[in-house]
């Protein structure tokens, strides 16, 4: 097993589902000989070519409405969309088409596509870099929106999208794409989608979280284990369609949540994860959920970028109010 | 070259080739033997009493809103024509003649109205995507699938379809810029109407034809008499050749006119002429291939009655399946289908709610 | 006073601004001669001419995105999508630069743009002339998003709307538009956006609603109301911000509540308001909230759509769960 | 008239007048007066400068990522020229040279590119809107002010600027239908530099030109020599002549380079060749434009060197001024202000609990 970063960990999804099954092509803005702005798609070009490594015009509604072309004919598109900021101008190909063509079609056309975009703050980076609005692709029935914590569940889920069949909307967080190396195996990994994942085990409270969320939320559970609080941290993975069942049987041992995640509070997935816990876990609840999120603004430029994001501290206090009561 | 006029390498014809008239350009007449020229006829005929016998449903509560198409046979069944079944058909929402040719059920349209998704059911040989209500949205997926064909390496070709209006949408833009950047084998069919609900042409857009915005992605476009059924034939044909050829996109505007309202909800009276209506009646698609059929001795009264026949029987051979099939669809239920290839958790416990609440609602209201 | 239907409240709210205030002008699909689809801009353009009332190409994008260049010039436009499953194709515009600009701009640069589209299901209408996705736009900040329940206040609402300095989202439910009529004064008449309303007191649960389901939560309630159970009903009025201080009071009040809408449920807005409730109420809740939604599914064709819609029957089920625990 | 081709009103023309050799066509020169040129070639200059300046700042991590605009100084600098400071600028991402010209302090680039809100203030007296980074979105916004300053019955222009990625964008095609349109006075400035990051331009779209692409808009279009500032004024001129007399909007290819990286975050080794740079560098705008003015007698060595101390002292006082200003910002509460006129109370809430958090938050973290 080789030491990789997110980004190299992608990269071998890619080459390995290209390799076993031609009908897999890539498209989107600088995929080819640049490898992505990233470099998730680097080298992919000298291996599988021009056909199956497609630089699009700049175009986004062009990249995933060809992508669903693409797709219904028989490939299984994986569209790269540069920053996740930039799939608004594609917003109605996936709302009103592949999320929809199976449903449309009573199963007889599918689309077998996924949308990768690198999301998230932290990076310091230009305005429309740094969004985090997970929630949009979540609340469309007929997507499901993945979102890996870490190189080896990145490349495990993201074979996973690719052979899934159905649409899968793949948030990548930029913060973690060379923030830290994991064993990856190189054979054959695949997560199934839709199903959360026991980070670690504990008694006292449960966070809940995903995306470049998840090391603060374990760290800050590591901080509170020095003090003798055990929490129980899960990893989403997959946000939408939502399994709550790992979540809820959670609650019912620790009694009380944290719920981190850097998209805004207002209407974010922190608010649906709140409702399923209340649905499903009213009488175990000691304490009302906490969500350590974004604030209902604007992601600020980069200086005060670190006040916007949530943080070790944010979710040690959240914690402790949480405990408190 | 301080300042010089640049030439650019496309140009746009404009072709016509049987006239509002009848009148025959022989030079240009395309090649057709009977059979076809008689089946072209009736496909057109059965697009036009099915689209009156709609109507007619509508009125009667027997259906819900739907888009008329009449007078837009000409451009919908010379084009459609030129598909084989492996060839991929990409309509928009106004091509109920193109749809029947290629082999959907007269049942389906009206189980689709009715607001039955059953009514979406493409047949089982054929390469049709879904109607796309959408506007200009769906001429992306035609782009990506002569992408996959030809990265297959097959000799398939793509025909899709969109109004005047359209050519006014993002998608439109992007789906014929990419077409032209990969030489991909579309044929992009406007069906220029006139209208866009109550906007006339000249409000959608400052240029002369749409034909010339194919210039914008280096594409050949073409002009053409939409309700000549020769001249669609003979444009998509070239530009068919051309595609399978790998020769690349085509833009063909077909000039047409959308003699009914946009769509039953729709009151033409607000926003335009009778007159203007009048003068495109005289232009219909239908008289004029009936008068050339009968300067060719392939219609008299006799074979146009029979066929007229043969077009309602079928008709109402459709109406009576779909109203008896309505009485068993329906099944609410069934609307949890379908979205997902496996039914996620979340999902069936839904579906299972809807259930267990359907079983004991009847009492529950009536307590209330 | 007049009895209005909602369609007529709108069209004079609309009429009456633009008579005061020439900044006021309208740009959409169909909005001239036709009047609008539902008829909303009915005559307007005989009244102030086609450079006030704008009928624009097929495009949506285009119709935001020069609503944003018009009202950063000074003007106040109002842009009507024609239906809300269209807002999609303009949906960066929305969120890159509509709820962006003064924020971008520190104040210089202002957006007093509204975007009216109906929204909603219940008219057997074709595809994607049924959702409700408020939850997308409330999830934006920058944006507000308003929902009126009737003639009356979709009026008094609108012109609010129209005057707010900032870019307003106002979803017409299409069920509501001819459904009844209501008194609406032919003065001027104001509402507050931001504000949801007590409709109706009652101390053993609180129902919590807005747009075309009001009516079903208020008959639901009557109905209630014969078997000695008080409802107290709550029309939101504004999704997003959303000011949860009435909502909080009267749940601490009644401990219990169902909200109805008729989005998806999963990532809804009805998550949200479970989520203040319980920040805001934990210790007065004496049930789970119940949430009265569409499903997790596109909306089906009209067929089907009754068993999609929340109806009374589905509300007082809730109403009888929460109050039977 | 079956078949024929159709005339096209519009044609597309090019115009160089001062070419990379610096050979002048004197018939096409334009009569600047020399104050004019001398302000053209220092706010060219000051451009080029302050680039090269950002990148070291860049290098040095003093700044965060920015896009240079080495090489396009004469597209900017040429059109935005004939802007009054009642028009309307309406920027992309890359035309530091033409904010700088309209007035945006290079302190506030330098705040800007160094991530701070305050970085985005415009001009007192300009109306300029900020940079856009949503590519081709801004051009309609461009239509939408033409629009309004039509209404207001004022002579108002917008001049807008993109790239040549921003043409396949569907927002580009929007916003040139729409300005058609209504005639609205809007000029389209494409900086066509060749490259989209990787992306050149064959590959953007299968159009011989991007000027043509205003003959699917019924629009006026023209190609310049974008490294020629005569030739970019004279057509600018021409546009805004245009626009100004109600005669509509004109889009403006501008052949030009990106001769530097597309920002700093970005490695052009991976896609393009030296050579290809190596002969764009023959094309520098400055160099011509220098030799052009000695020609004229208006610039010699010690001119040069006295605008060269100028612009570099200038840039100097804003690095220092900027990096003095950075110490004082960065209050984190200031993120939650200015997102609406009043701020709604749920937001009030917020801002309080972060600066609750803020008041308490070190001994937390460190007794964690
Ligand atoms: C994206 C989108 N916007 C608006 C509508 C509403 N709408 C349906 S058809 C139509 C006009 C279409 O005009 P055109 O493209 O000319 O086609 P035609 O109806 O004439 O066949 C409009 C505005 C829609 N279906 N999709
Ligand atoms: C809608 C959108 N998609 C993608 C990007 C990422 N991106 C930034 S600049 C750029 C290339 C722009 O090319 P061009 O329009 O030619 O302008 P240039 O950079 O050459 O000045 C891309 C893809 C973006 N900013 N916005
Ligand atoms: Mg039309
Ligand atoms: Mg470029």
């Amino acid at each position: 097993m080789a030491k990789m970063t997110m980004v190299q960990a992608l990269n071998l999804a890619l080459k390995q589902e290209m390799a076993q099954d031609d009908s897999v092509v890539l498209l989107g803005e600088d995929v080819g000989p640049d490898g992505g702005v990233f470099r998730v798609t680097d080298q992919l070009i000298d291996i599988y070519g021009k056909e199956r490594v497609i630089d699009t015009p700049l175009a986004e509604s062009a990249i995933v409405g060809m992508g669903i072309g693409m797709a219904i004919h028989g490939l299984k598109p994986v569209c790269e969309i540069q920053f996740s900021g930039f799939a608004y101008q594609n917003f109605h190909q996936l709302e009103n088409h592949a999320a929809r063509m199976r449903w449309r079609t009573q199963g007889r056309l599918t689309v077998p596509m996924v949308m990768r975009a690198p999301y998230g703050g932290g990076v310091r980076a230009l305005e429309h870099h740094s969004e985090s609005r997970e929630a949009y692709w979540a609340h469309t029935p007929g997507l499901k929106m993945v979102i890996p914590s870490g190189p080896r569940n990145a490349r495990a889920l993201l074979v996973a999208a690719i052979r899934d069949p159905d649409p899968v909307i793949f948030y990548e967080a930029k913060g973690l794409y060379r923030a830290f190396r994991e064993e990856v195996p190189e054979e054959e990994e695949v997560m199934e989608i839709g199903v959360p994942q026991l980070v670690q085990e504990g008694d006292d409270v449960t966070f809940i979280s995903y995306g470049a969320m998840l090391r603060p939320a374990l760290e800050a559970a590591e901080q509170l284990a020095a003090e003798g609080i055990n929490v129980e941290v899960i990893d989403l993975l997959t946000i939408s369609p939502l399994d709550d069942r790992l979540l809820i049987e959670s609650v019912k041992k620790t009694g009380r949540a944290v719920i981190v995640h850097e998209a805004p509070r207002s209407f974010g997935a922190g608010a649906e994860i709140v409702s399923r816990l209340l649905e499903g876990a009213f009488y175990y609840l000691e304490a009302p959920v906490q969500r350590v999120t974004g604030y209902d603004i604007v992601i600020p430029y980069f200086s005060r970028e670190k006040a916007y994001m949530p943080d070790t501290a944010r979710i040690i206090k959240a914690a402790r109010a949480t405990l408190n009561t | 070259m301080p300042r010089s006029r640049i030439d650019i390498p496309e140009t746009i014809h404009y072709l016509s080739i049987l006239d509002e008239h009848g009148v025959l350009d022989t030079e240009l007449e395309p090649q057709i033997d009977d059979k076809t020229l008689i089946a072209l006829y009736s496909a057109m005929l059965l697009g036009r009493r099915f689209d009156e016998r709609m109507l007619d449903l509508q009125r009667q509560g027997r259906i819900g809103t739907f888009p008329p198409i009449k007078g837009q046979e000409a451009a919908q069944i010379g084009s459609i024509f030129q598909l084989k079944s492996t060839d991929w058909f990409v309509p928009a929402f106004r091509e109920t003649a193109a749809e029947i040719w290629r082999g959907r059920s007269l049942e389906s349209i009206l189980l689709y109205y009715n607001g039955f998704n059953e009514g979406t059911i493409i047949p089982a040989d054929q390469r049709d995507l879904p109607m796309a209500v959408p506007v200009g949205s769906q001429i992306l997926h035609a782009t990506g699938l002569g992408y996959a064909a030809r990265y297959r390496g097959t000799d398939e070709i793509v025909m899709t379809y969109f109004g005047d209006g359209a050519t006014s949408e993002g998608d439109f833009h992007e789906g014929l810029n990419c077409a032209a950047v990969y030489q991909a084998p579309v044929i992009f069919i406007c069906q220029n109407n006139q209208w866009a609900i109550s906007i006339p042409l000249k409000q959608q857009t400052h240029s002369a034809t749409i034909a010339q915005k194919a210039l914008a992605y280096g594409m050949p476009g073409i002009q053409v008499d939409g309700n000549d059924v020769l001249a669609v034939y003979t444009a998509a044909q070239e530009a068919a050749e051309r595609a399978r050829n790998g020769d690349g996109p085509t833009l063909i505007e077909c000039v047409t006119y959308r003699v009914m309202m946009h769509t039953t909800a729709d009151d033409p009276s607000r926003y335009r002429d009778d007159e203007e209506v009048e003068r495109w009646r005289q232009k219909d698609p239908l008289t004029r291939f009936a008068v050339y059929l009968q300067n060719k001795g392939l219609l008299d009264q006799s074979r146009e009655q029979e066929i007229e026949t043969e077009v309602l029987a079928k008709i109402q051979t459709a109406v009576d399946s779909a109203e008896k099939q309505m009485k068993t669809l329906g099944e609410p239920l069934d609307m949890f289908n379908h979205l997902y290839a496996k039914m996620p958790p979340s999902l069936q416990c839904q579906k299972e709610e809807v259930r267990q609440y359907l079983a004991n609602n009847t009492g529950e209201v009536h307590h209330g």
